[in-house]
């Protein structure tokens, strides 16, 4: 049985369990099954860090934009405000509405979670530092994360509400849209790396900082802007938050949902900014690749952090687009900019014109 | 047109349906007959050299004695301002609505209705809209009105 | 043994969703024991900027929301193609390039008729 | 496409929803993303200031009609003043007109600084509604140091004002409007060049200057549609006939000219008050017969002023007694969500948003 | 469930109990305290002041708390401005619709007992008391900014001494 965690970073701790595992006199299905249990539940504590971190982090650059602290009270800078919030919305009641569809309801928070976090089972958060190195990773992260968006209907269509259900088919409408710019601008980077392998595609933008794809003139940053743009809309966030646009439709898609349930969309929403911004440093900024006297995963930190920056920046310096013109937007403009920029890239990687 | 030419103007030429009010101050005032409302008020708008396109306000009054109703007309292209009422004893409160004449003037009827009990024919819309929606106090702008919770300021 | 990796990567898949959901639902239940749980009918009651709902809402909802959906599936599929293409792109050639633009461009020339119908356009 | 009929549903927006602004309630019937029919319901915040006015002493009701329309409450102060100065042929000290002007225009600046934000922020921007905020606060301070209040003054009395500015007012004043008038460039940069800004309010919601007439629509939105008429210049009141401003006027009556004339305004407004600044004479600030217990002589008038949202007016019925018979207040927002159901449908709901925002309607004033 | 309700006629037998007891009641308690979402209410004057405490110079954010349009996610209903007789119905049914533990400030004089309304007045509902019930009051017509920020603090407080079933269901 080979593991795919072998080189992990994390080894000793899982030769360790798994050691203990086969001690126990445990068949190798079971300790297989149990190490990838673990692996989850470390990796979901990692995100939940993460995101109580984004959130906080997305609040104090939003209060410093507008010229205000943010938390303040609560620890240095407030440091443990989200961790409270998270404890208060632990304790808070868990609305039902008697008219609701009750599986649909119950499930789509559940759903809306594992499609952001299904994504990180071929994150490469650093050198070796894979929990599996599927041949088909970006495209199933493509495909995973749009279950999204099934999650988000389910959520409009299972509340028996009005402004819920405006809000998922908002997001429906907007998320189908914007995958297909979003996939096309990722297949250029494809056609030249030629596998699907996330380890492969940060592997082929080894080496120093002009390997990397955002710098492989005039494809590469359209790619990477194109791209920017669809994860944005991806992600729900303004310029193209109006599946949950406050003014409008009050709080979008998650009006009912009330104590955990409404914690895993918010979870989900923080995971899925964090996912799209590394997909991004993953394609285009060279993933872990950088400098020795920072640990690969520390690059991949980095990079992801500086391009969550970016898109809590744009969310708060943008109004929000408007239902039509965001199609349009999608439609007459960003798709066939980049299959255009696909043709353009398959040129230029046929003729060899690059470093 | 200053407030003296539109004063002496208007008696000049409406003079048998318009009768000035001395209890007007700065803008002129007058007072009209009920039933040649509507009339006076196109005639108003239509007048070349009035043109009262505008309409400001429409103020129900209780004055102790009788209802009045009070309408504030200003013309743009004109720049002028003009008051006139009507005065509706209380046994037969009611005037024609003006909507043809000037259109803003529906949610003020509708106003005059609710707090007034002042009956406006040909209105279309004479729903309750200020009160809540299952009142049943009567018209609470009347001077003589009471309710068990009103509550009125003590005098000193 | 080569087929048997695949086939244990793949299997990390099922187990993250089994880890995900367990982990979800425990959080679930953790709330569960810890929060008041006082339902009533007013409470229960879909919020509608606290008035009284005014009919249903799962209608016949308008089919602008479907036509993208309809387009997208279109596209998607084209992606799909296009996945294969891009991998191997690097073996195949000139061949494969020209015939991918010949492929894009047949499938662009239907969304410019969409586009020239109006259907990209909100009505 | 367009035969393929769907169901319309029927969706209340308000009392309570972040963009109506207070209390208002819209019964929209959409179809899909569109609005078909709008049907406003108000009087949520009906609560009877005609009626507590009526038993209230002329001074007692200055405060009551600060909550008439609080956001610009100076306006509500001076309209009542103005008009029982009016029926009582009062004069005003000239030092006191001058104050009565800064302070307008000051309420005018802030009134229009907060409509930055709160339009900003229905569009999706919430930045500019914190830098709106932010500025308004100076404005804010000014009154406080003046009158002690934040936001119901009771600042501008009958006959004149209840007390003169201090040392401090001036220079304060304008460091202020300095502060303002450098940060107008802020604001249109991060609204007025930003490409989703323009495209969400140019266009949008076009008031016909026909319509806006006929519905008695006043102020900036009425200016915005093209028409040229501003109390301030066509029915002079106070001492503004002294002062040498523009008032700027809209060409489309778009969402964009709505926004666009309250920014130019807050410059008007910073010229008219620097004038009066420099202009400020000694003396008075209050008529000497203006007492607590003051009596108007009978007599009825109708007095409007422009205020931030239009126009402002009071119908002021004297009976000679120590209370006045009748008091009717107008708000100009009263005009404008009645003409809304008459251009703001077959529309977006977002686009719904955003007209609702720069029609700048405040509640209270509608229903009083 | 709420299976906490029987956790202190358990814990307390045990010896050692009332330690766990109170140190679960600290640590939850800090959670409701520390982090208060406000639902975004507001019908007349003191709506501008809370805008304003929202806005930069004061920054509700430094005491963690933030807004949410829907009451399904607040925490506390902050009451500013007066209430009318039609808004009476719809401001319980906000307060009904709200998750629990939930919280209420009356902010201002009108909400307190009708305010410069409480005479004279056909259509003010003269105090909130009668409608929901309240944790704080603070008076001003409207209050100040600070006046309100003190009524949170005062409101986190009191969250903070409360008992464990304080806030389960009555």
């Amino acid at each position: 049985m080979i593991w795919p965690i072998a080189t992990l970073e994390l080894a000793p701790l899982f030769s360790w369990l798994r050691g203990l595992l086969v001690d126990l006199g445990l068949s190798e299905v079971w300790v297989t099954s149990i190490s990838y249990l673990a692996l989850g539940a470390i990796i979901f504590g990692v995100l939940a860090l993460l995101a109580l971190f984004l959130v906080w982090w997305e609040r104090k650059i939003a209060a410093h934009i507008q010229q205000r602290f943010g938390p303040m009270r609560h620890g240095w800078h407030g440091w443990y405000q989200t961790l409270m919030d998270a404890l208060k919305l632990l304790q808070k009641e868990d609305v039902v509405i008697e008219s609701r569809d009750k599986v649909v309801f119950f499930w789509a928070p559940v759903l809306c979670f594992m499609a952001a976090f299904l994504a990180y089972v071929v994150m490469p958060w650093g050198e070796n530092l894979i929990v599996a190195d599927l041949n088909i990773g970006i495209l199933y992260i493509m495909a995973i994360t749009t279950f999204t968006v099934i999650s988000l209907v389910m959520a409009g269509w299972g509340s028996n509400n009005k402004y819920a259900l405006l809000g998922g088919m908002r997001s429906a409408a907007q998320v189908v849209s914007y995958e297909i710019p979003m996939v096309v601008s990722v297949l250029t980077i494809i056609v030249f790396v030629g596998s699907l392998s996330m380890v492969d595609i940060v592997k082929a933008q080894s080496g120093l900082m002009f390997n990397w794809f955002i710098f492989k003139v005039p494809f590469g940053p359209i790619a990477f802007i194109t791209y920017i743009i669809a994860a944005t809309a991806e992600a729900n966030r303004t310029p193209f938050d109006i599946p949950e646009a406050e003014q409008e439709l009050v709080a979008g898609y998650n009006v009912e949902y009330s104590g955990m349930k409404f914690a895993m969309f918010f979870l989900a929403e923080f995971i899925n900014l964090f996912t799209v911004s590394a997909v991004a440093t993953t394609l285009f900024l060279g993933g872990w690749n950088g400098w020795e006297f920072i640990p690969s995963w520390g690059w991949f930190l980095i990079k992801t952090l500086g391009v969550v920056l970016l898109l809590m920046l744009f969310r708060w310096t943008y109004p929000r687009l408007r239902v039509d013109q965001l199609m349009e937007f999608a439609w007459k403009f960003l798709i066939p900019l980049t299959f255009a920029n696909l043709i353009l890239g398959g040129i230029i990687k046929y003729l060899g014109w690059h470093w | 047109m200053t407030r003296q030419e539109l004063a002496s103007y208007i008696v000049e030429k409406y003079g048998d349906l318009m009768k000035p009010l001395e209890s007007g101050k700065y803008d002129p005032l007058f007072v009209v007959e009920v039933d040649k409302l509507v009339d006076i008020a196109q005639k108003l708008k239509d007048d070349e050299n009035l043109k009262f396109d505008y309409f400001c306000n429409l103020c129900g009054v209780d004055t102790n004695e009788n209802f009045e109703a009070v309408y504030n007309v200003a013309s743009i292209t004109k720049n002028l301002r003009l008051d006139f009422k009507v005065i509706l004893p209380y046994d037969k409160a009611e005037v024609e609505s003006l909507q043809s004449v000037w259109p803003a003037i529906g949610w003020y009827e509708r106003e005059m209705w609710e707090l007034y009990g002042i009956n406006v024919k040909n209105h279309g819309n004479l729903t309750r809209f200020l009160l809540p929606d299952d009142w049943d106090q009567g018209f609470p702008m009347r001077k003589n009105w009471d309710a068990p919770d009103f509550k009125r300021m003590p005098e000193k | 043994m080569e087929g048997a990796v695949g086939m244990t990567e793949y299997l990390s898949v099922a187990f993250f969703i089994i880890a995900g959901t367990g982990i979800v639902l425990f959080t679930f239940f953790l709330a569960r024991l810890i929060r008041p749980h006082n339902p009533y009918k007013e409470k229960s009651m879909p919020y509608e900027c606290a008035e009284d709902p005014v009919g249903d809402s799962w209608i016949k909802f308008n089919n602008r929301f479907y036509i993208f959906a309809l387009m997208f599936v279109i596209f998607d599929v084209e992606v799909v193609f296009l996945f294969p293409w891009a991998v191997a792109f690097g073996e195949l050639g000139l061949f494969a390039l020209v015939e991918m633009v010949i492929f894009i461009l047949i499938l662009f020339f239907g969304l410019f008729y969409a586009w020239k119908k109006g259907v990209l356009k909100w009505v | 496409m367009a035969d393929l009929r769907t169901e319309e549903f029927v969706v209340n927006m308000g009392p309570q929803h972040p963009s109506t602004h207070g209390v208002c309630r819209l019964v929209l019937t959409m179809d899909g993303e569109k609005v078909v029919k709008i049907e406003p319901v108000i009087g949520y915040l009906h609560r009877a200031i005609e009626k507590v006015c009526e038993n209230r002493t002329y001074m007692q009701c200055i405060p009551i009609l600060d909550r008439f329309e609080y956001v610009t409450s100076m306006s509500c102060n001076y309209v009542f003043s103005l008009a029982t100065e009016r029926i009582a042929e009062m004069e005003v000290p000239e030092r006191a007109e001058y104050l009565r002007v800064i302070m307008l225009e000051l309420n005018r600046i802030a009134s229009h600084l907060l409509f930055y934000g709160v339009t900003a922020m229905d569009i999706g921007a919430l930045t500019p509604f914190l830098y709106g905020l932010r500025e308004r606060e100076l404005i804010i301070d000014l009154f406080e140091m003046t009158c002690g209040q934040r936001l119901t003054y009771n600042y501008i009395r009958i006959g004149g004002v209840s007390r003169d500015i201090p040392k401090e007012f001036e220079p304060k004043c304008r460091e202020a409007i300095k502060i303002i008038s450098e940060k107008m460039a802020d604001y249109e940069g991060l609204l007025n060049e930003n490409p989703i800004w323009l495209k969400r309010t140019k266009g949008v919601a076009v008031l016909p200057k026909e319509l806006a007439i006929a519905y008695g629509v006043s102020g900036p939105v009425l200016r915005a549609s093209g028409v040229q008429y501003d109390l301030r210049k066509n029915d002079p009141y106070c001492i503004y006939d002294r002062f040498d401003f523009d008032i700027p006027v809209g060409q489309n009556g778009d969402c964009f000219d709505r926004y666009m004339l309250r920014l130019n305004e807050i410059r008007e407004s910073i010229k008219i008050i620097t004038q009066a600044l420099d202009g400020l004479p000694e003396g008075d600030i209050k008529n000497k017969k203006s007492r607590m217990t003051y009596k108007a002589p009978a007599g009825e008038t109708y007095t409007r002023i422009e205020n931030s949202r239009g126009e402002m007016g009071i119908y002021l019925i004297s009976d000679g007694g120590k209370k006045p018979l009748r008091v009717k207040a107008k708000g100009a927002s009263f005009n404008h969500i009645q003409v809304l159901p008459h251009f703001g449908t077959n529309m977006f709901i977002a686009d719904l948003v955003a007209n609702f925002a720069t029609l700048d309607v405040i509640m209270p004033e509608v229903d009083r | 469930m709420g299976l906490i309700k029987k956790v202190p006629v358990y814990t307390e037998k045990i010896p050692g109990g009332a330690f766990v007891l109170t140190s679960l009641e600290t640590v939850l308690n800090q959670g409701r305290a520390k982090s208060l979402w406000y639902l975004l209410f507001g019908t007349a004057c003191c709506a501008i002041e809370l805008m304003c405490t929202g806005a930069s110079r004061y920054d509700f954010d430094r005491l963690g708390m933030i807004f949410r349009a829907t009451p399904r996610q607040s925490d506390l209903i902050l009451v500013a401005g007066t209430i009318t007789k039609k808004m009476a119905p719809r401001l319980r049914r906000l307060y009904d619709q709200m998750s629990e533990p939930r919280y209420v400030i009356a902010m201002g004089g009108c909400t307190i007992n009708g305010g410069p309304f409480y005479y004279d007045s056909y259509a003010v509902e003269k105090g909130i008391d009668h409608i929901i019930p309240v944790d704080i009051y603070i008076p001003g017509c409207p209050p100040r900014p600070e006046s309100l920020m003190e009524g949170c603090i005062h409101l986190q407080e009191k969250i903070k001494k409360q008992k464990l079933l304080d806030w389960q269901e009555k």
